[in-house]
């Protein structure tokens, strides 16, 4: 079973080279400006003068997605293995992954009813 | 040659270790983590836990770590600037020895534990069929506790991050 | 393992990699084209090769007029930017793309001689596992360009593609389940070959007459992941430019819209491995065609391969014109209209396909 | 490949070493936080190791089960550290004694 990571560490390797080759590019082969202006390595944003650094902090939402990611993750990975097994579990796993499922449901459904998942 | 191919994997996997706890840069800590999780996740192939390699990816590198690197990015964390206070670094001098006398410790201990059985594994193990039997069979109460464990974590985190009503910005 | 096996591993990784890199090309180039068609224009029509052609010769322009103006733009790192993340950042957003296909096979087996040759670079056990997780790690090549750029709008166009990738992972692979409870494996191969029979002796066994609702959401979720139109949020060009790649130049911003095309070459190929039949040709078995009425036509066995191989290739280019139909037909969403998409209809969506999937197994057998 | 499992062992020793010391010397909590999972991993690369000499796969499954909670941890964790940096601004575990009188 091993020997069949050949093929990854093979792919890893040539794709490796490839996208480093690739993302180089043009820091190798890439024209190099002459003029020196001092607004050339301004950030661009819409082509405006910049409105500042960017180190703002964001909203929270974006971090309660993360969570609710890292939960439901962990949820179908479970599932993974059932799904694969579940022929030979029959009733009795269907009853089971329900039961877990309506736990966690149970979970979507407050943080729905709270509102964490309303962008406003 | 599993035995060098180990050596290789175990030194990367310690320098990417020292990594995350010695750059000051939060952002290359969580990087250098995702590193040091990635290459467990091949020694794990090297075990022949093919599952939990695929895994250690999927929820480690993959889910926990984008946490991590958002919340890093959402409280606009800059570079750790410590206290270079005289009794910091005596303190500090402490750790590191505390640290290696640890690693030595449980080195000593474990070597020449088990010895274990070096044969090859039979066909199939730590492939998705066995550990999924191994789960939903032996498992399985702990299993079904998971999900309580996870919707406590989603209440107790919605609760805590979900203060105020209003964004900050977005 | 031989140095044989090695360098027959070596030759399928680089045609799995070529494969997939130029499919993308050519897909940026049908994108130009179609929308052009769509609305009406002639589209990219001025690389000739020395103005000495008589005609344009089509994908001549995005092969390689297009990668050669890319390779001598300036590469531009604005001020304040992280040198070493705004250089990985490209790279982590194709690298973990374009090597989930290691585990994807794109034919049965090649036998010369006693020599059997998988056509797969890896039959892995977890295959559907390989390929998410490699897919999952995409997501740090958005956020730490976005970040890495010290750019505002980068910044914003990363954290919400970021945002939105990890949303429809979730349902994506919660789409899976269904599939994977059907065929009992997560083997690529295995389910590639377990879609071989008809139902009826007339229709052939594909993922798809099993499992509909699962493949419309895992498209939908697929096409969502890889941040295209009408998903996409991260780089709409009307509000933030280009999003978590408005601060790169040549070659790296290349490499961010190469991202974009090989992750819906990467959805299509899983799309029509787990759905549409791998490389299956409905009536056709190793021997040859086995038609329904009795009629059997024998091939030799090179040409079975071939025929695999290219039936393949076929349905994965199909499905790629399909999500570029889609992005000039629909306009974008909302942001607050993708993530509910997600959250609130998908997720439950895939639940109860998972659930009804487990019942009719059960019932039937 | 046969791996010796002394050699896995002393790794996630050593792992294990390096997570202790990351969590006494900086003062980052994500950064301490970040050290408790590389421990959390050195445990998971125990339990693979042993499963592997045993020959049984029982320890891969509670590998799993510690993923579950490191996920929850996480979750749980990053949410307070953020409540908190909402009221004092600050990340130092050393101007986080909430306790202190």
């Amino acid at each position: 079973m091993l020997s069949q990571y050949i093929g990854v560490v093979i792919t890893f390797a040539l794709g490796a080279v490839i996208v480093l080759g690739m993302v180089s590019g043009s820091m190798i082969f890439g024209a190099r400006s002459t003029s020196r202006r001092a607004d050339k390595d301004e950030v661009f944003e819409c082509g405006n003068p910049s409105s500042g650094p960017a180190r703002g902090r964001f909203s929270v939402h974006f971090y309660l997605v993360a969570i609710l990611f890292i939960v439901f993750d962990v949820e179908v990975v479970f599932m993974y293995p059932w799904a694969i097994v579940f022929r030979q579990l029959g009733v009795p796993g269907l009853v089971e992954m329900l039961t877990f499922v309506a736990i966690l449901g149970f979970g979507l459904a407050y943080v729905w009813k709270r509102g964490a998942l309303a962008w406003d | 040659m599993g035995a060098i191919l180990f050596l290789v994997l175990a030194v990367l996997t310690i320098a990417a270790a020292l990594g995350v706890i010695l750059h000051p840069n939060p952002v290359k800590s969580a990087l250098f983590l995702i590193v040091t999780l990635f290459l467990l996740a091949v020694v794990f192939v090297l075990l022949e836990a093919h599952m939990i390699a695929a895994l250690q990816i999927i929820v480690y590198a993959g889910a926990i770590m984008v946490l991590f690197v958002f919340v890093i990015m959402l409280l606009n964390l800059g570079i750790d600037d410590p206290d270079r206070g005289r009794r910091q670094v005596v303190l500090r001098g402490l750790a590191w020895l505390g640290g290696i006398v640890l690693a030595v410790e449980l080195a000593l201990l474990v070597r020449g534990g088990p010895a274990g059985n070096t044969a090859a594994a039979p066909a199939g193990y730590g492939g998705a069929l066995a550990v999924a039997q191994s789960l939903y069979t032996d498992f399985l109460l702990p299993f079904e506790l998971t999900s309580i464990l996870l919707l406590v974590a989603v209440v107790g985190a919605v609760v805590l991050a979900q203060k105020q009503r209003r964004p900050t910005i977005s | 393992m031989g140095l044989i096996e090695v360098g027959i591993a070596g030759v399928k990784a680089f045609a799995v990699l070529m494969m997939v890199l130029n499919l993308s090309a050519i897909l940026l180039w049908v994108e130009r084209k179609g929308s052009a068609l769509i609305q009406d224009r002639i589209g990219a029509n001025r690389a000739n090769i020395f103005g000495i052609m008589p005609f344009n010769l089509g994908f001549i322009n995005t092969l390689i007029a297009d990668p050669l103006k890319l390779l001598t733009k300036e590469d531009v790192v604005p001020k304040g930017a992280d040198k070493f993340l705004h250089f990985l950042a490209p790279f982590l957003a194709v690298f973990p793309v374009l090597v989930t296909f290691a585990a994807v096979p794109f034919g049965d087996q090649l036998v010369i001689g006693d020599t059997v040759i998988n056509l797969q670079v890896a039959d892995l056990d977890i295959g559907i596992l390989y390929v998410l997780a490699m897919s999952s790690l995409a997501v740090y090549g958005v956020v730490l360009g976005g970040w890495a750029s010290n750019s505002r709008w980068a910044l914003l166009g990363g954290i919400r593609g970021s945002a939105q990738m990890i949303s429809y992972e979730i349902a994506m692979g919660l789409a899976l389940i269904g599939v994977i409870m059907t065929f009992g494996t997560l083997d690529l191969q295995a389910i590639a070959r377990a879609q071989g029979h008809h139902f009826f002796d007339v229709i052939p066994a594909w993922g798809i007459i099993y499992q509909p609702l699962g493949f419309l959401i895992f498209l939908i979720a697929g096409i969502a992941e890889s941040k295209r139109v009408p998903f996409d949020l991260p780089e709409g060009e009307s509000e933030l430019i280009s999003g978590y790649f408005t601060e790169y130049s040549g070659m790296k911003q290349a490499a961010f819209m190469l991202s974009d095309f090989a992750e819906s070459v990467v959805v299509a190929g899983l799309a029509t491995t787990l759905f549409f039949g791998a490389w299956q040709v409905p009536f056709l078995f190793r021997d040859g065609f086995h038609f329904p009425g009795g009629a059997i036509v024998a091939l030799p066995h090179l040409v079975v391969v071939v025929m695999q191989i290219l039936s393949f290739t076929i349905k994965v280019f199909v499905l790629c014109i399909f999500q570029i139909l889609v992005r000039w037909t629909l306009p974008r969403y909302r942001y607050d209209q993708v993530m509910d998409l997600g959250w609130k209809y998908l997720l439950p969506l895939a639940l109860a396909n998972m659930l009804v999937t487990g019942v009719a197994i059960v019932l039937l057998g | 490949m046969i791996v010796p499992t002394e050699w896995v062992l002393m790794l996630s020793a050593v792992l294990f070493a390096i997570g202790v010391v990351g969590v006494l010397v900086r003062r980052n909590i994500i950064v301490i936080f970040m050290a408790i999972e590389l421990m959390l991993n050195a445990v998971n690369l125990t339990f693979v190791a042993l499963a592997r000499s045993r020959g049984a796969v029982d320890g891969q499954v509670v590998v799993f089960f510690v993923m579950t909670v490191a996920a929850a941890e996480a979750a749980v964790g990053l949410a307070i550290i953020i409540a908190s940096f909402r009221n004092r601004t600050t990340v130092n575990a050393d101007e986080l004694a909430l306790l202190r009188g």
